[in-house]
């Protein structure tokens, strides 16, 4: 496939299979809240209709470079994360460049949160930045772990590696189990669902960092959330899931990854900013240590 | 009138100059004071001796004809467990009277209810700015003097509801009757 | 006469515009010139460094028996063009209006330019001598520009000061140490000089050395005396000092661990009774250097306290990548030295723009300046997003080159607190740019205006180069090449775009064209979804309440309230006691020498020479 | 007694243009959109009164209102429909106005209760407003002293079926007619009412203007510099309280 | 240095700022505001900015006749308005000399603990919200919607009953009615455990409700607190055993206490009193299949009804405290002087303005919802 098709199809596939685990989480919050749900649609129908919204507000100019931003930052993303058939710029790029890419949107929607002069939204960023050091401390440890395991951050040298003879025993997760579990901790936190919801805490700040944003401002993170959803999936199942071999491994091990993220997610409230870094750093920190110490044993020997 | 009257209250009434009670209910105390700067003693006695920690409310009447406010401390205590209503009235031409918010601490809320309803002031009160009327323009609504219903027709608009079954009614005598 | 002796010469001549125009701008228009000829002249000597060829000046001098003499070589040169391109932008900026709010204008220029002078003969220095007189001159000119805006920089600089003299003194120790082990003095003849010594005797070099090279790096626990000291500076001074000045350091420890030493040797040395050889443990001391002042900075309610305590962390990090001695983790920690001085000195000059509008460097004390501006914010956010280490800027590939260096070194606990300096430094810098440039406007600031173009035009030069060099990192890697050569490091296989590794590559030109691009994508979507209005800051959400003019809602202070109920504690309880502790000891002692100085010089000097002599006598 | 009936139906002339202008795709995407706005309502978590119980038992397992894409939203900027639950305090109907203004359009309001359309069982309240059209155009009213979770549902499906058929543009009616509405603000808060935010300069953004979007209420405004916000703006947005 | 453009104020830096909470605000019960100060995280200082929900009650009441008060009370308090018709009648009651026949003071308790579990439910899913469990919002709001029914089965209404008049009741219970009344409560006792699992057990509640707004008895004493929020701090006082009212006398059940006083314990308490309220039921369930009897005191025509001179002063034990109506009569056929005395008026006000003091911003939402305050009894 040419590399101009897949820049075009990567994050249009991406974003279908966001708005599907969108739609996943919810029907699973639905029926563990023991209703119906959103029907199909509604995840789309969400965004087309705040990318509809006749009048907006803008705060001024960063506000608005903050959307293009957190739009570009994540669909640049993407076209780094090899998915199957489409390797896409993954070569030119590896898994720290890809892990650092992962920032840029944040770190835009920070700045327009910023312009836009609500304490609340500062203090949901401030809060947001606190729980990445919790979660990206034990995620890199998990990173550094494998990357060392693997021998390599070239995403597609650790794709290949795990499909090796097409066998479980290559897979990350049989190799490291500590440090995938570790990972899945980090991930939970990083999808930023409870108890790690520090940041939006509707009861606390008024959802924080959405506090101010209308319309396609909204929208925009409605889409971040997509994305996100997939490229955190998809990372963690290409590092420690064996990656896919056809779409459809892929997206069975990518929404598995979601779905228990979800599960945990509704039976729990959240925890306060300070916990959730005591957790983090107590918990998948510790696990990732000890997993961490296992790869380095086996590397050595 | 009653005589089964618990051991303190019985020598805190009499340490108190003017306090005449009796019992309203089973279990509840009318007690009057006829000189009002005498309450805040007769709180303090309450408080201090016949254990009466709780001031469960204070509750202002209008009285227009006799141009008084009423005021009634409801007090109540969590061992005798004898509720105790003190009445005292004011003139309601300065309307003034002492806050006894130092001795009870609700009392700070049910003063600044008091006084942007009805315009009693309360010296020493711990806050009397407004907390429910903060933007209102008219005078206390809850003297008997305001016009509810003249002030409605001179804010708001609203529609009549007249539906011709209630015409009929009226005709025929029924309604409302005073 | 060759390029290098005229740089020198020029490099002294630079002094004299200022000294002799003292008042009006021809002085720093002179000396910015200067500048720019000096950049010219170290360029044309580039073909004759790379290679690790070198340059010796004629200036030379006999004395202890030895040839006191000078020559750039590749490493010298890298450090020297960074030298000469942070005074031009700090001097550029100064000419273009910031002097105009200074009354020591002319002494800003001449220190500078004497600043300049001393770092040249300290990079050039050919000889253990020339070496430490280079490094005195380096302290001294450095003390007299931290000090020249008088009031507390003073206090600062003298804390400085007190360590600079206690580093004097070890590295004299060292150096007499050296020369006596090996017999001579020279550094060409050292390379390599120092490997076959006595493990004892390299312990205790290493220990002086470190102690030496390590109070200008202001590793902790000697890093007390920095961040005031270049925070207080004047701004283009400061920028200037902290683009450059404690790299100075770097400079010396990489002279005798990579080069003396060597890194081969520094693993055999293994610490007794550990798991640690002299390698790691030097790498954890840059690890320690990385993270504790990152986390001092993230308490800074000063924003030119802030910066300068991220100078010292990056610091860290450089030397964290020199001494991994692979391929990757030497172009990142060179590559850092160079990068961070582009990003570095932006941050300082977009600062010190924003004090000169608005008086104040307080974080609690600005907010919402980015409407009034937007240039300065502009810079601002093209540093922070280099110091944070994220792409399109130079900063992350300076960073990755490290971290892959340290995968590769198979030093995973190392990559791990790398991160957490780094998530550090992304935690702070936002409190950086979101208390001076958003959130609320303050009422005071509602009429300020953009610094005037000479003073943004520099900073965003830079500023822009950090972004180009960040999108090519061939441009700083092709300068790095001749000091890896000149220290005899490898260097990863790179082109003007990409750097390639078998396990994992970068193509920098690939990754900012597909940011750009897929954000110009946003760019459309946004821009066809339907037109917004711009509103003014007070319709905002506050619960359905009026916001006024006159309620204060900028969340600015304790910005990170909840991470320091985490790690307050492990901070607060000895650390602080200790850092407390020894900042007042050090005061109390700068205030003695300020007394002692102030009242009598003559005595001052007598005491200086005698605790000089004292401290010889009793090592030697 | 006011001379129009209290429920008005949208003007013609509120749609018929701008669809007309547009051409056959814009209009094919307004169509999608009117659709999508319908099944995608976001409910503003505002409970103005006592009609609000009722919303939990709608909004959560028994009813499910998620079912038919409504969910709550937290600010005004993210919610399309504001529910007005039941009577309004002036306190609150100042507070509702802002909010209202600080909604991005489309959006929709809707009368919970009698007390929105008539005063209800408070007629006679000094401190409850008893029309709510006369400050703010209202798309759907809901009777009954408490509405049931039902009735809430069945007002919710009229009013989705109303913003499908693209019907529901009384929101333009707020820009269109903001000096009648000002007016009536002002003549119950007092002369010197004004919310922070810029209507007038949003109707003329885009293109929402009417023949009374200014008039004698709005020119009071002016001493507020609404209209150019930035230099002194700021120093006068103070409300008087 | 004397920067060009710089025109010195005396503004203060932002150590301080303020956030607003409410009305709009989904950390606030109702339409209430909390106007905070902040330093960081951390509440300095704290105002309650009520009176969004104010009605006049009071003044209303003075022009209403008697009976027609009835439709007015229960509105004053939305989650728990029986206690409302129950305190008012009784007021009537006391002043008129009217005597409630048996059976409808049965039925008048039936409706008080419904409407208390209602009220409990809603508390627990209210609280859960505040700290991010919505799920069990979602269930503790679907299941109190079965109480519902069986209110809309005995009085015709889900929310506003106006089921307790002077004199009595308004109906009797429907054929059928006991039991299905039954059926819900096994069903509310068979959740509880359910809501132990999700909620009460919650490890991460239990870390941030514990040591949240704690209050000791001697605070909650001088702060005027009633209900289950002293109850929390360890005084056992509860006005239906101390004063009781109705038959509370003949019912056996525990009055709950909790010792630690913190957002926690409060609603601990309240889960032990939905269990005693469940006791309570069942023996009124089965007192009411055995006594006969009319359902109310026959009363004079309600539109010319003239209650004679005088002033009571009843309180009820509500889901959230003590309830207090002071009713003057000056013998015309409309209350002279009405005032509501609502627990709400205690907790929403004073009490949470000193508990929010040092609290953090997290936790303004749950101290507020802990205290379970109410603000249209604070505004009426």
């Amino acid at each position: 496939m040419s590399i101009a098709l897949q820049l075009l199809l990567m994050p249009l596939a991406a974003f279908l299979v966001g708005l599907a685990m969108v739609l996943m989480m919810r029907k699973v919050r639905a029926s563990v809240e023991r209703r119906i749900g959103p029907p199909w649609y509604q995840p789309l129908f969400d965004i087309y209709k705040l990318f509809a919204k006749d009048t907006q507000i803008s705060h001024g100019v960063m506000h608005d470079v903050a959307i293009m931003m957190v739009l570009g930052g994540i669909i640049c993303v993407v076209l780094f994360l090899p998915v199957p058939g489409m390797s896409g710029l993954s070569a030119k790029g590896d898994l720290i460049t890809l892990l650092y890419l992962m920032m840029v949107p944040s770190l835009g929607m920070a700045l327009g949160v910023g312009q836009t002069a609500n304490p609340n939204g500062s203090i949901g960023i401030a809060r947001a930045l606190t729980a990445m050091a919790g979660y990206e401390i034990p995620f890199f440890i998990c990173v550094a772990g494998a990357a060392l395991h693997y021998g390599t951050t070239d995403l597609n040298q650790i794709l290949t590696i795990q499909q090796h003879g097409g066998h479980l025993e290559h897979w990350g997760i049989v190799q490291m189990p500590l440090l995938a579990v570790a990972a899945l901790f980090a991930v939970h936190a990083m999808l930023g669902k409870e108890p790690f919801e520090i940041y939006v805490a509707p009861a606390e700040i008024a959802t924080g960092p959405m506090v101010e944003m209308s319309g396609k401002y909204l929208g925009t993170l409605f889409v971040m959330q997509c994305f996100q959803l997939f490229t955190v999936s998809v990372l963690y199942t290409t590092l420690f899931l064996g990656g896919g071999f056809s779409w459809f491994t892929l997206l069975l091990k990518a929404f598995a990854v979601v779905f228990i993220s979800v599960l945990v997610t509704n039976v729990y409230p959240r925890y306060r900013t300070d916990d959730v870094l005591r957790w983090q750093w107590k918990w998948p920190t510790g696990i990732a240590l000890l997993g961490l110490g296992m790869v380095m044993l086996q590397i050595g020997r | 009138m009653s005589k089964s009257l618990p051991t303190p209250l019985e020598g805190v009434f009499r340490r108190v100059p003017g306090v005449r009670w009796r019992q309203q209910a089973e279990r509840h105390l009318r007690v009057e004071l006829s000189e009002a700067e005498n309450l805040p003693a007769l709180l303090a006695l309450l408080k201090g001796e016949a254990g009466y920690r709780h001031l469960s409310a204070i509750s202002c009447v209008d009285w227009p004809d006799a141009d008084e406010f009423e005021l009634v401390y409801h007090l109540d205590s969590y061992t005798t467990q004898v509720l105790i209503s003190a009445h005292i009235r004011l003139p309601a031409a300065p309307g003034r009277y002492v806050s006894v918010s130092g001795l009870y601490r609700p009392a700070g809320f049910f003063e600044r209810d008091i006084h942007e309803m009805f315009g009693v002031q309360f010296e020493g009160a711990l806050d009397l700015r407004p907390f429910i009327l903060t933007e209102w323009g008219g005078p206390p609504p809850m003297r008997k003097s305001f016009d509810t219903e003249g002030y409605v027709r001179d804010h708001y608009q609203w529609v009549d509801y007249g539906p011709e079954w209630l015409a009929e009614l009226e005709k025929r005598g029924g309604g409302i009757v005073e | 006469m060759n390029a290098f002796d005229l740089l020198l010469y020029l490099a002294l001549a630079t002094l004299l515009p200022s000294l002799l125009a003292p008042k009006g701008r021809s002085g720093g228009m002179l000396t910015t010139l200067a500048y720019l000829l000096q950049v010219w002249l170290l360029f044309s000597l580039l073909p004759s460094v790379s290679q690790g060829g070198s340059v010796a000046a004629c200036l030379e001098f006999a004395a202890f028996g030895h040839t006191i003499g000078w020559q750039l070589n590749g490493f010298g040169w890298f450090f020297a063009l960074i030298t000469a391109v942070s005074a031009l932008i700090a001097s550029a900026y100064a000419t273009g209006g910031w002097e105009r709010q200074c009354d020591h204008a002319s002494r800003l220029h001449s220190l500078m330019a004497l600043n300049v002078l001393a770092m040249y003969l300290l990079l050039g220095a050919a000889d253990l001598i020339s070496l430490f007189i280079g490094w005195e001159l380096v302290s001294w000119a450095g003390f007299l520009l931290m000090a020249a805006p008088g009031g507390q920089s003073v206090q600062a600089a003298l804390r400085y000061l007190i360590y600079a003299l206690a580093g004097a003194l070890a590295l004299l120790t060292a150096i007499v140490l050296i020369e006596q082990s090996s017999g001579t003095i020279q550094l060409d003849a050292l390379r390599g000089a120092l490997a076959s010594l006595p493990d004892g005797l390299s312990w205790v070099v290493l220990a002086l050395v470190f102690v030496g090279f390590g109070v200008k790096l202001a590793m902790p626990p000697f890093h007390l005396w920095q961040a005031p000291a270049y925070g207080y500076a004047d701004g283009p001074a400061a920028a200037f000092l902290g683009a450059i000045s404690s790299r100075m350091g770097l400079f010396g420890l990489c002279l005798v661990l990579v080069q003396m030493v060597g890194l081969e040797r520094l693993v055999g040395l293994a610490l007794p009774f550990s798991f640690f050889d002299a390698q790691s443990l030097l790498a954890w001391a840059a690890a320690i250097t990385l993270i504790v002042p990152t986390y001092i900075a993230l308490t800074q309610n000063d924003a030119r306290l802030l910066l300068a305590w991220h100078g010292i962390g990056q610091g860290g990090f450089m030397l964290l990548g020199l001494m991994l001695g692979n391929d990757l983790g030497t172009a990142g920690g060179l590559l850092h030295v160079l990068n961070h001085a582009s990003y570095q000195a932006p941050l300082f000059l977009a600062v010190t723009a924003v004090v000169y509008r608005t008086g104040t460097a307080d974080l609690d004390r600005l907010g919402g300046l980015i409407a009034r501006m937007p240039w300065a914010y502009v810079t601002l956010l093209l540093g922070i997003i280099g110091l944070a280490g994220l792409p399109p800027m130079n900063g992350f590939v300076s960073k990755w080159l490290i971290y892959k260096g340290l995968l590769d070194a198979q030093m995973p606990l190392l990559f791990v607190a790398a991160v957490i300096g780094t998530l550090g430094t992304i935690l702070s810098v936002y409190k950086l740019i979101h208390n001076i440039f958003l959130g609320q406007l303050r009422a005071e600031h509602r009429e300020v205006t953009d610094a005037p173009w000479g003073m943004t035009g520099p900073m965003l030069l830079i500023a822009g180069f950090a972004f180009i060099s960040g999108m090519l990192p061939g441009l700083g890697l092709y300068l790095v090449e001749p000091a890896a050569a000149a220290l005899g490091l490898p260097m990863p296989s790179f082109d003007l775009s990409a750097i390639h590794a078998p396990n994992g590559a970068l193509d920098m030109l690939v990754v900012v064209s597909a940011l750009i691009g897929a954000i110009g994508f946003g760019a459309l979507l946004f821009l066809n979804a339907g037109r917004s209005y711009r509103t003014q800051p007070l319709d905002n959400y506050a619960g359905g309440h009026f916001l006024t003019a006159q309620t204060r809602y900028q969340y600015s202070h304790h910005f990170y309230a909840g991470l320091l109920r985490v790690i307050g504690p492990w901070m607060r309880p000895w650390l602080v006691a200790l850092e407390q502790g020894s900042g007042h000891f050090l005061d109390l002692a700068s205030a003695a020498s300020r007394g002692l100085y102030y009242h009598n010089g003559l005595r001052f000097l007598v005491f200086g020479t005698v605790v000089g002599l004292l401290w010889l006598l009793i090592v030697v | 007694m006011p001379d129009y009936p209290i429920y008005r139906d949208p003007p013609e002339q509120c749609r018929t243009p701008d669809a007309e202008e547009r051409s056959l795709w814009g209009r094919t995407l307004e169509r999608i959109a009117d659709h999508c706005r319908a099944r995608s309502l976001f409910v503003l978590h505002y409970c103005t009164g006592c009609g609000a119980i009722e919303l939990p038992p709608s909004m959560t397992s028994r009813f499910d209102l998620e079912r038919v894409g409504m969910q709550p939203m937290v600010t005004p900027r993210q919610a399309d429909l504001l529910l007005i639950t039941g009577y309004l305090s002036v306190k609150t109907l100042k507070r509702v106005i802002l909010t209202y203004e600080q909604m991005q359009g489309p959006k929709y309001v809707m009368g919970f209760g009698s007390c929105t359309i008539n005063g209800g069982m408070y007629w006679n309240s000094y401190a409850t407003v008893k029309r709510l059209d006369q400050y703010l155009p209202v798309d759907m009213y809901i009777a009954g002293c408490m509405p049931r979770p039902e009735a809430i549902q069945q007002a919710f499906l009229q009013l989705m079926e109303k913003i499908d058929s693209g019907r529901a543009q009384n929101w333009k009616e707020y820009y269109r007619r903001y000096d009648h509405y000002l007016g009536e603000q002002q003549a119950l808060f007092g002369e010197q009412f004004h919310t922070p935010t810029d209507v007038i300069g949003e109707a003329r953004h885009y293109s929402l203007f009417g023949p009374e979007t200014l008039g004698e209420h709005t020119a009071k405004l002016a001493k507020y510099d609404l209209y150019h916000p930035g230099q002194g703006a700021v120093d006068a947005l103070e409300v008087k309280r | 240095m004397h920067p060009d453009h710089y025109r010195h104020t005396e503004l203060p830096p932002s150590t301080e700022y303020e956030l607003y909470f409410g009305p709009n605000h989904p950390g606030i019960e109702g339409n209430y505001a909390l106007k905070a100060r902040l330093a960081g995280d951390t509440v300095v200082a704290l105002e309650a900015d009520g009176g969004y929900l104010h009605r006049g009650f009071e003044k209303l009441m003075e022009q209403r006749l008697w009976i027609q008060n009835i439709a007015l009370v229960p509105r004053i308090c939305v989650p728990d308005p029986v206690p409302m018709e129950e305190t008012y009648a009784r007021a009537v009651e006391t002043l008129g000399g009217l005597e409630v026949p048996e059976r409808a003071q049965w039925l008048r308790m039936l409706v008080l603990e419904m409407s208390r579990l209602t009220a409990h439910l809603f508390y627990f899913g209210g609280h859960a919200a505040t700290v991010g469990l919505y799920t069990n919002m979602f269930w503790g709001v679907s299941d109190r919607d079965r109480l519902l029914d069986c209110f809309e089965q005995l009085t015709g209404a889900r929310v506003y009953h106006m089921y307790i008049t002077p004199g009595g009741v308004r109906r009797d219970t429907p054929p059928g009615f006991l039991d299905s009344l039954s059926e819900v409560l096994d069903y509310v006792e068979g959740r509880l455990p359910k809501f132990d699992d999700l909620f009460f057990d919650n490890a991460v509640l239990v870390r941030r409700a514990t040591g949240t707004g704690t209050m000791d008895q001697a605070f909650a004493i001088d702060y005027g607190v009633t209900g289950p929020n002293l109850r929390a701090t360890g005084l056992a006082h509860d006005l239906r055993r101390d004063y009781p009212y109705l038959k509370y006398a003949e019912v056996e059940f525990d009055v709950i206490t909790e010792t630690a006083g913190d957002a926690y314990a409060r609603t601990l308490v309240r889960r032990g009193e939905v269990i005693e309220s469940l006791r309570i039921l069942r023996q009124v369930i089965d007192k009411l299949r055995s006594v006969p009897g009319p359902i109310r005191c026959p009363l004079p025509n309600p539109l010319a009804w003239r209650i004679p001179a005088g002033d009571a002063y009843t309180r009820t034990e509500s889901s959230k405290g003590e309830l207090a109506y002071y009713i003057v009569s000056d013998g015309s056929a409309k209350p002279w002087r009405v005032h509501v005395r609502g627990p709400s008026q205690m907790h929403a006000v004073q009490t949470l303005e000193a508990l929010c003091v040092g609290a953090r911003i997290e936790d303004v939402a749950q101290i507020m919802f802990s205290l379970d305050a109410c603000p249209p009894e604070v505004d009426r």
